[in-house]
């Protein structure tokens, strides 16, 4: 009867808990949101950087024309003359979520203009992603350690610096459904029922929609499915989570159609394929296994062994060939570029030259996930104790993540999500043994002789009561030096509670054992909280100063502290969109097409969706050639304008003049006559009087320091600190245009072709000959009559 | 040697199908499904590597419905069958549901990616 | 008598308020400005002038350096052509400049330039910056001792008699120049590269370049058939320049002496400087060979209306009428060989129109199955004729998800599994369920 | 040519100069020859002035025509008369009609010989004698004296003499200007020339119809007017005067001509010679010859009118003296062949033409001829040099001839211009003999391949070098007179296809020859081989024979052009090559995937349904029965909608295959489904509720 009423209060408590985890979810998720503002307070609401525009763009598009329209968009303002099939070149996952959230709210009578949509997207998707990493967490290790990793998510920079408000990039809602596609294949895999699966495949398409990254989760998964059956935990369980998934998951890939048949023909998929046909031999000799009895096992091994080794070998070959035939090795760049990280750098340019995707430095390790680099390794280790498939799965995840992080910035992405479960994993188990120890200390004398007889049931209630009060003292006591995390660390405290409780005495008496003297656990809570608010306040800091600036707007501080604000490139593409036709094509390096596209509504000949090599080579060539090779390309491209930015007034360092080597070595790539040597003044990049004459005469050159001289005597970059080598100089085929306040952007018109064609008689020679004509004007006029 | 091997296999295949006959006839009705889907499935790769991949939509389309199937039976029948422990908490009814729910929206999709 | 020549510029200073200026509505204009730095020239080249003023233009002589000439008031020109017959000018008066001159032309309108023997470096620059350079030797003459016109009283064989002209009509006019032509001045050269200029008349192989007066001390800059007498060469925007090495070949002596070449029995009554010259002039002033291309269309076969945007594969008809200038009126042009381009980055299709003789040309073909934006290019260049270059822009989508082709049969077969297995999956669901 | 400086600055001052510094300065003179009026004239004159339907326009033109075809002696066209006449008596009957044109109509008639009635003309000299008392513009004093003169001339008897003739002297004076120039009106500031000449006729005019003896100090001060005014007369490089028109409108020929006229017309009226130095006078005559035929009908009057007055004019008639052909050709035995006339080219006075000297012109070296004087050729009215000395052989001769007057009463009438130089081109056959070509070795000029050529033939010589040798090419030229003859075009030239190379050849006395060293010439050839055509040229205003003659090729093989040698420049490809139409292009489509026959994916639909049947058939093997089916009929009905609902959702599917597009699939599946849901959920609770009971039973 005891027991029935301990039943009743572990219920209360339950409930209790359940409806606490829930206000805590709420307010993490409200943390999450609203640290994500900043930019919107410090600057305006509006839409970030390069990519973000284009998808401002497209769902413009859609909400205007709806989605067939957008499914079959061919658009013509772009990669003139080729156009790009929008429809079938971009991952709709991110433009359809705020599209329909658009279409909802309208329906609902909230009228939200398309942008303000568009720049509060991340935020929101950012709570959802940390509810989910609740989900997952709990799932590997209970709620507590969820709660945990939740609000560590909810505010780690890495992430934050994706989401921050107007930041509508697909990492957005990408990151959200990665967790929650794990968060599903781990409950598949916990209940083993098909009704999960099914959701997993159908989150699995929606992250397939949202980013190319989808490749890393085809990819960890089947890893995973082949570590449990190599440590031969396979279970039916396994078999219900993958197999669906892969046959589901594949037809639905295949439905996005940017990624359509590659889906099956790129090898980045081939791995699913490969553990597929595993999981099912493996499946099968379990079946037999299990319905022969051992001898006739043995036989069966023996034959199926002799048979099926074969069989591996031939499908292994097979795959191999398919990947060899396949393009580019059946890899595409960026994949290759995961598994040999010089390979970028190495083949292709135009990979290498986006700085997010080069390999990050340490600092910006300590920078994007902060503590959690220190709590990790801890996290790794309480997953071993005791190991599931779950925290098997997470420990693959965040070992395969860093890997990758460490390949390329933007991959810090992954690994945050994976290091705050963790963290938070290592964070619960932490306050569990400490808190754990306290009780125990503080309740020690009480029950001593409990103790003695360890393993019977009523001391063993008795505790389960006196744990019951105590805490709630403590929990008074913590209350007053509040923070979440003392809240989080009760119920963590209850949580493992139950979960002992209903748990075999085995782990209990482990429990007993794991005991720390009372001053050191308080000391070491003590330095957990205190670590836990230096993570906050990083955080916190990250997200106003760091990450929120919108690049399309600069801020600079004067020396009497106030705030100078650059609004350039604005300026630029509003003179872009007042003073040109609208079916003029304006050139510009590839970083400022998706800008130019939304902002200044005019063609481009190339831009951020980096599809056609040969085409930014063009363009890289024109800007590296000198003033008439680049008109004529240009001219043959029915070019109207070339627009190029230029930091040497203000100081701007991410300018065309810093990408110019990139613009080189692609333009090279392609058209063998551009040698990026001739640029470098014995291998260094200069512009000074040192500077190559290729390099004095490249159009990038002249486009960006035409009349530059005029602004102080004598022509000083800031950016690159160096006087620059050719200050006086004409434009022969080029007029200037405009140029916005800062001298950031400088648009330039290409001339028309001359009207007449110039003798070859030198002008020079006029001058020594007036001499002469002055005496002829001396003689008497010849008679008009003879 | 061989013939050792061949009794084995004798042997095996004869408690195999022993093993077999003991299974309650709703899993054969699986079993019996299962074949079905993996048949057409290696009749159309036979069509496939004769005529070439040409509608390669339909084609897929057309293997991965069988695949699915297939599939799908198989959890199926992992989930209904008595001697798995490891779902002896999930009633059979709940496993057939779910299975329906699956091969609904696998169904969808094929129609939808068939062409 | 004295101050009608005030009434005539108070009159042109009206003109342009009146009347047309150069258009691509009426390419003859009716006002010239004959600039000469000698009043005599006006009577001693008077034949020439009548030759003009009879076909209706406003000549208005002028002093090259009267101080009160202008090309151009308040932003309107006042003229449609130029006539420099200045040889020795050094500088004009006035607010006419090199560069006046020269914005004149690359204001699309007409120019004809008479060098002479000692003419200024001024003249020289204005026919260099057209593309024609003069022989730097200021006292050299265009001189050839097997070509000269036979005449008792001139004896330095500078009187050339010449008779190679291009072989063009709409230039040189239909009616065949049998009588040669009379020349006396300096030659030019023209750069081969120049693709805007061509030689109207040229020299004979034993032709050079030198002054006759003094031995030859270093070989002639200009020799033989390189040398051109007169050229002429229409820029980019279809203005029209005459270059001549010899103002004296407009003059009435050369029109009308009788021309005999040197070496040759036949004696000609009269020269062929005054049909030659007449003709040219024609052309210059856009009389001739002036085109127009007006309603470009191109819809789908069957269709009226022109789409925004074509789809990969589609039919389409392109069509354009071409007209052109007769002096007076626009007259359907007539030729086989106008060809339109479908082009992207290259052309990828390359039709030539076929033309009912009324003007319209048409074709139709295959929209490529490359999408992109393509343009319809008409690019007409014809000796003598002014270039047609259209060019219209027309994306090319490619097909829709739902326009490519379905229930192929080739698929049956999955179509076939695909439907066995839902049918199975019914059956399944119901044998499942209820079977004991 | 040295002398040129001076006449720079003293050009203004020549009307000045006396009649010795004019001797001097007519030899400076460039050196001319005018042609005076011919035949050529009448012609032309015939076809300017020709008549539209009996008439000339206006009577001015039909004043102008007249006078001209009196002046060339063309035999009048009586048709003209009557019309005109008419017209001409009309304007001079009504009162109203302007001075100018009755002007002109007196013109007319008394050119016609119209026969205007006495008492008219007496009513129209009233009326013209008002006009000059209060005229203020010069053409009402021209139009109106003029017309007054006109009538004198032509019926003496009307009294049309001025008696306040002082005072519209005075008046027309008050017009004149310090430069010579005079006014139109009193209220025109504007001064002109032309107005000069017209002020000087009609001061003639008036000093004609003065009743009284005008003041001969205003006379002088009019002559002086006149010499102001010569100070501005024009001068062009071939010897000839003008007045030039600084108000534009008005060429320099109507100015000159209107001052000659009044000069003459003032010169033969005033009493008392008016000083002027010939040489302007012969200056205006040879610029009005300089002009040879003008081209329309007032030029060509004014030319012919003002020659005339010069011809007829008391003061000075200019003797113009001219050789016909100034190109004598050796070979055919011509004559030099002088003639004197006067502008008109009516016969001169009787007079010697004396050849002072003769010199080969630009050079500065001693005369070929002295004094040597012409023998008259009366019939032909030549001056002959019979037979050339042999001292003067081909080329450029400057001749100077002097008139030498025979009487010296003529002296004073006639202007002869003192010497008259003329150029005379002398040219001949010239003589070419052993022209050869021929390849050196580079090394001792030992001869490789020798050729000889036969120039002014055909020649094709072809020819083989390398750059170690040198080609020489050599021949000889001597006049008939067996001189060195040294031609103004001796040129060789190389054509390559790439380029054109140019060299003279220079001569030692009579031997031309040039040499190409082709070691030294590498660089200036770019270093291209292959096949060089030669052409040589050679030519000269006094060589009859001159000739450009394709000699044939000669084969180079020239060592491998270095890096950065420079290129030839591009030769001129034909201009008209981007003309005309392009080759057509048509788009290669994109094959099509190659599909099955048919039948045989029909074959295997049928094979893909095979396992169906065997489903089928297995199922009724195994002994299929729905003993499950509930029996209770709520769960019955519930069953059957639920599997209704799952049939119903794959036929949708079907559907959507066929037509339906996705959204109109997912709302009505959202509807079956939550249908679907709900039933199964019946249905399969039912069940699991029996089997349970099963098991626990």
């Amino acid at each position: 009867m005891s027991a029935s009423e301990t039943a009743g209060e572990r219920t209360v408590r339950h409930a209790f808990g359940n409806v606490l985890a829930f206000f805590i979810l709420l307010l993490i998720g409200v943390l999450a949101f609203s640290i994500r503002l900043f930019s919107v307070i410090k600057y305006e609401s509006v839409i970030h950087e390069f990519d973000p525009y284009f998808n401002y763009r497209v769902t413009q598009f859609l909400t205007k024309n709806g989605i067939y329209d957008f499914w079959n968009w061919f658009d013509d303002r772009t990669w003139y003359p080729l156009g790009r099939v929008i429809g079938g070149t971009v991952y709709p996952g991110l433009t359809l979520t705020a599209g329909t959230l658009w279409w909802v709210l309208n329906s609902l009578n909230i009228p939200l203009s398309v942008e303000t949509v568009c720049v509060f997207t991340a935020p929101t998707f950012s709570a959802f992603a940390s509810w989910a990493t609740y989900f997952l967490t709990k799932e590997v290790k209970g709620p507590g350690a969820g709660l945990a990793a939740a609000a560590l998510l909810g505010m780690v920079p890495s992430y934050i610096s994706r989401s921050v408000a107007g930041s509508y990039d697909n990492e957005a809602v990408a990151i959200f459904a990665l967790i929650f596609t794990f968060y599903l294949y781990i409950k598949t895999l916990n209940t083993g029922s098909l009704f999960y699966a099914t959701f997993n495949a159908i989150s699995y398409f929606y992250m397939v929609c949202s980013w190319g990254g989808y490749t890393f989760i085809i990819n960890l998964i089947p890893m995973h499915v082949l570590l449990c059956i190599v440590t031969g935990r396979y279970s039916s369980r396994l078999y219900i989570a993958y197999a669906p998934l892969v046959v589901l998951g594949t037809l639905l890939a295949a439905l996005v159609p940017v990624v359509g048949f590659n889906a099956v023909m790129t090898s980045e998929h081939f791995a699913s394929f490969l553990v597929f046909i595993i999981i099912h031999v493996v499946a099968l000799v379990y079946y037999i296994k299990g319905i022969l009895s051992p001898r006739m096992f043995k036989v069966a091994v023996t034959l199926v062994l002799s048979v099926g080794i074969a069989v591996c070998c031939a499908v292994i070959a097979i795959l191999i060939a398919v990947v060899a035939s396949s393009p580019t090795k059946g890899w595409s760049g960026r994949s290759l570029s995961l598994l040999d990280p010089t390979y970028a750098s190495k083949y292709i340019p135009i990979i290498a030259s986006v700085s997010e995707h080069q390999p990050p430095t340490w600092p910006s390790y300590f920078m994007d996930i902060n503590v959690l680099a220190f709590l990790v390794p801890a996290g790794i280790i309480a997953c071993f104790l005791p190991l599931s498939d779950a925290s098997s799965f997470v420990v693959l995840y965040i070992v395969t993540s860093v890997y990758f992080s460490g390949v390329m910035v933007r991959l810090m992405l992954v690994l945050a999500p994976a290091a705050c479960i963790m963290s938070g994993i290592a964070l619960s188990e932490a306050f569990d043994t400490l808190t754990g120890s306290i009780k125990f200390q503080l309740l020690g004398y009480s029950s001593v002789n409990s103790q003695a007889a360890a393993g019977d049931a009523s001391p063993d209630s008795t505790s389960a009561q006196s744990n019951a009060l105590k805490p709630d003292k403590s929990e008074e006591t913590a209350k007053e030096r509040t923070s979440k995390k003392s809240k989080k660390k009760e119920k963590e405290r209850e949580k493992e509670k139950e979960q002992v409780d209903q748990s075999s005495v085995q782990p209990r008496a482990g429990r007993r054992l794991q005991v720390l003297p009372l001053e050191a656990s308080i000391i070491g809570v003590f330095l957990l909280i205190l670590l836990g608010a230096f993570y906050v306040v990083h955080c916190v800091w990250a997200a106003a100063e760091a990450y929120s600036a919108p690049s399309i707007v600069l801020t600079s501080q004067t020396q009497d502290g106030g705030l100078h604000v650059f609004d350039d490139f604005r300026e630029a593409y509003a003179w872009l969109r007042h003073n040109t036709e609208v079916d003029d094509k304006v050139a510009s390096w590839w970083d400022y097409g998706y800008q130019t596209t939304a902002m200044a509504n005019r063609t481009v000949i190339v831009d951020n969706n980096t599809w056609n090599n040969t085409h930014i080579a063009t363009v890289g060539t024109a800007m590296s050639s000198p003033e008439k090779a680049a008109w004529e390309i240009f001219n043959s491209l029915d070019v109207k304008y070339v627009l190029v930015v230029f930091g040497g007034l203000v100081g701007y360092p991410s300018d065309d003049i810093n990408k110019f080597l990139w613009m080189v070595r692609i333009g090279g790539g392609v058209f063998p006559h551009i040698k990026e040597p001739d640029y470098l003044r014995d291998g260094q990049y200069r512009i000074d009087s040192q500077a190559t004459p290729t390099m004095l005469n490249s159009l990038m050159y002249k486009l960006s320091y035409y009349r530059f001289v005029e602004t102080d005597g004598k022509g000083f970059d800031r950016v690159r600190r160096t006087e620059i080598g050719k200050k006086y100089f004409k434009l022969t085929h080029f007029d200037e245009v405009f140029t916005t306040h800062h001298w950031m952007v400088r648009i330039y018109k290409l001339r028309p072709p001359k009207n007449r064609i110039r003798g070859k008689a030198k002008k020079s020679k006029s001058k020594t000959s007036s001499a002469s004509t002055s005496k002829r004007t001396a003689k008497i006029k010849k008679n008009p009559w003879q | 040697m061989a013939r050792s091997t061949g009794e084995d296999a004798q042997a095996l295949f004869h408690s195999l199908r022993s093993a077999y006959a003991a299974t309650p006839k709703n899993l054969k009705i699986i079993d019996l499904y299962v074949a079905f889907a993996v048949f057409t499935a290696l009749i159309q790769v036979a069509y496939m590597a004769m005529v070439g991949s040409f509608p390669f939509n339909s084609f897929l389309s057309g293997i991965l419905s069988c695949t699915g199937t297939a599939v799908l039976a198989v959890c199926l029948r992992i989930q209904v069958n008595k001697e798995n422990k490891e779902f002896k908490d999930l009633p059979p009814e709940r496993a057939y549901a779910d299975f329906v729910l699956c091969n609904l929206v696998l169904h969808l999709v094929i129609m939808n990616f068939l062409g | 008598m004295a101050r009608s020549p005030l009434i005539l510029v108070a009159l042109i200073s009206l003109i342009p308020l009146l009347c047309h200026s150069f258009s691509p509505e009426t390419p003859t204009g009716r006002r010239i400005l004959v600039l000469v730095d000698d009043l005599a020239v006006k009577s001693s080249q008077s034949l020439y002038f009548k030759s003009l003023s009879s076909r209706g233009y406003e000549l208005d002589f002028k002093l090259a350096d009267d101080p009160k000439i202008a090309l151009q008031r308040y932003g309107q020109y006042l003229y449609d052509g130029l006539v420099l017959f200045c040889p020795t000018v050094e500088r004009f008066g006035g607010s006419i400049d090199q560069a006046a001159i020269l914005d004149f032309v690359d204001s699309g309108h007409d120019l004809i330039i008479a060098a002479d023997v000692q003419s200024s470096d001024l003249i020289r620059e204005i026919a260099t910056e057209c593309g024609a350079d003069f022989d730097e030797d200021p006292a050299a003459m265009v001189i050839d001792h097997i070509n000269y016109a036979v005449s008792e009283n001139e004896g330095d064989h500078t009187v050339i008699a010449s008779d190679n002209l291009i072989k063009s009509d709409v230039i040189l006019g239909s009616s065949k120049i049998e009588a040669p032509v009379l020349f006396q001045g300096i030659g030019h050269s023209l750069n081969p590269a120049n693709s805007l200029v061509f030689k109207v008349l040229s020299a004979s192989p034993a032709t050079y370049s030198a002054n006759p007066k003094s031995k030859l001390s270093s070989p002639p800059a200009l020799t033989g058939s390189a040398i051109s007498l007169v050229s002429v060469m229409q820029a980019r925007n279809n203005a029209r320049i005459l270059i001549s090495g010899s103002l004296s070949m407009f003059s009435n002596r050369f029109f009308r002496s009788g021309v005999q070449k040197a070496q040759s029995s036949t004696k000609h009554e009269k020269s062929g400087n005054e049909q030659f010259l007449t003709e040219i002039s024609k052309w210059v002033f856009h009389e001739r060979g002036h085109l127009k291309a007006v309603n470009v269309k191109h819809h789908k076969v069957g269709e009226e209306d022109e789409p925004a945007v074509y789809r990969i594969k589609d039919d389409l008809e392109y069509s354009v009428e071409i007209y052109e200038w007769s002096g007076s009126s626009w007259e359907p042009y007539v030729a086989d060989d106008v060809q339109v381009q479908f082009y992207m980055m290259s052309p990828y299709v390359l039709k030539t129109l076929t033309s009912d003789k009324k003007g319209v040309y048409s074709t139709s073909f295959k929209v490529p199955d490359v999408y992109g934006v393509f343009q319809f290019k008409v690019e007409y260049e014809k000796l003598g004729y002014t270039t047609l270059s259209l060019s219209k822009q027309i994306p090319v989508r490619p097909f829709k998800h739902n326009e490519y082709e379905r229930f192929i049969p080739a698929a049956y077969p999955y179509y076939g599994a695909a439907f066995s297995m839902m049918v199975g999956f019914f059956l399944f669901s119901f044998v499942h369920l209820y079977s004991k | 040519m040295a002398a040129e400086p001076r006449w720079g600055s003293g050009g203004g001052a020549a009307a000045l100069l006396l009649l010795l510094l004019v001797a001097a300065a007519s030899i400076c003179h460039a050196a001319s020859n005018f042609l005076p009026v011919s035949d050529a004239h009448r012609s032309a004159a015939l076809e300017l002035f020709a008549p539209v339907d009996g008439s000339f326009g206006s009577l001015e033109e039909t004043s102008e025509a007249l006078q001209s075809f009196d002046i060339l002696g063309i035999e009048r066209r009586t048709n003209v008369r009557g019309s005109t006449c008419s017209s001409a008596v009309e304007v001079l009957g009504s009162s109203s009609s302007p001075v100018k044109d009755v002007f002109y109509a007196l013109k007319v008639s008394s050119l016609l010989k119209c026969d205007v009635r006495q008492s008219q003309l007496e009513a129209i000299a009233s009326r013209l004698k008002s006009v000059p008392s209060d005229a203020s513009s010069l053409n009402d004093f021209y139009y109106s004296i003029g017309g007054l003169v006109l009538i004198k001339n032509q019926i003496p008897v009307v009294d049309v003499l001025l008696e306040d003739a002082d005072k519209v002297f005075q008046a027309i004076k008050a017009l004149s200007q310090s430069d010579g120039r005079w006014r139109y009106s009193s209220d025109n500031p504007v001064s002109s020339t032309y107005a000069a000449g017209m002020a000087l006729e009609t001061l003639a005019g008036v000093i004609s119809l003065a009743s009284n003896e005008i003041g001969q100090s205003r006379i002088d001060a009019v002559k002086n007017d006149i010499l102001k005014l010569f100070d501005s007369i024009e001068k062009y490089d071939d010897g000839t005067f003008y007045f030039d028109e600084k108000v534009d409108g008005v060429g320099p020929l109507a100015t000159t001509s209107s001052v000659v006229q009044g000069l003459t017309a003032f010169a033969s009226t005033a009493s008392g010679r008016v000083k002027l130095p010939e040489d302007n006078i012969l200056g205006l005559t040879k610029y009005f010859l300089s002009i040879g035929i003008p081209g329309d009908a007032k030029e060509f009057f004014n030319q012919v009118n003002s020659l005339s007055c010069l011809e007829n004019s008391r003061v000075s008639v200019p003797l113009i003296l001219a050789l016909p052909a100034t190109v004598v050709s050796l070979t055919n035995k011509d004559k030099l062949k002088v003639r004197v006339t006067t502008a008109l080219g009516s016969r001169s006075p009787p007079l010697k033409v004396k050849l002072v000297r003769a010199f080969i012109s630009g050079s500065k070296d001693a005369s070929v001829i002295e004094n040597q004087e012409l023998i008259f050729d009366s019939e032909g009215a030549f001056h002959i040099l019979d037979l050339l000395p042999t001292s003067i052989d081909v080329g450029k001769y400057t001749f100077v001839f002097e008139i030498v007057l025979q009487d010296s009463e003529d002296a004073k009438v006639y202007v002869t211009g003192g010497q008259t130089k003329v150029p005379v081109y002398i040219s001949a056959i010239i003589k070419i003999e052993n022209a050869e070509i021929s390849v050196l070795d580079s090394d001792l000029g030992s001869v490789d391949t020798q050729k000889k050529l036969n120039l002014g033939k055909e020649d094709d010589v072809s020819l083989a070098a390398n750059h170690l040798q040198k080609l020489r090419l050599s021949f000889q030229l001597s006049t008939p007179h067996g001189h060195a003859f040294k031609p103004h075009q001796a040129i060789l030239k190389l054509k390559h296809e790439k380029a054109e190379h140019i060299f003279l050849v220079g001569n030692s006395g009579k031997k031309f020859q040039v040499i190409l060293d082709f070691l030294g010439l590498v660089e200036k050839f770019f270093y291209l081989s292959g096949r060089y055509d030669i052409q040589l040229s050679i030519g000269d205003a006094v060589m009859e024979n001159s000739f450009c003659q394709d000699l044939g090729h000669v084969e180079l093989d020239l060592p491998e052009a270095p890096e950065k040698a420079p290129r030839p420049a591009a030769q001129p490809d034909d201009p008209f090559s981007k003309y005309g139409p392009k080759a057509e292009i048509s788009h290669i489509f994109r094959a099509p995937e190659k599909r099955p026959s048919e039948n045989l994916s029909l074959a295997f639909l049928a094979l893909t349904l095979l396992p169906f049947l065997g489903f089928l058939v297995g199922l009724l093997k195994l002994g299929v029965n729905l003993k499950n089916f509930p029996s209770a009929p709520v769960p019955a009905m519930f069953a059957i909608l639920f599997h209704v609902g799952i049939g119903s959702i794959l036929a949708l599917y079907a559907l959507f295959w066929l037509k339906l597009d996705l959204f109109t699939t997912l709302k009505a599946l959202g509807l079956l489904g939550v249908f679907v849901m709900f039933v199964g959920h019946r249905i399969l609770s039912h069940l699991a509720s029996t089997s349970s009971k099963l098991k626990s039973a």
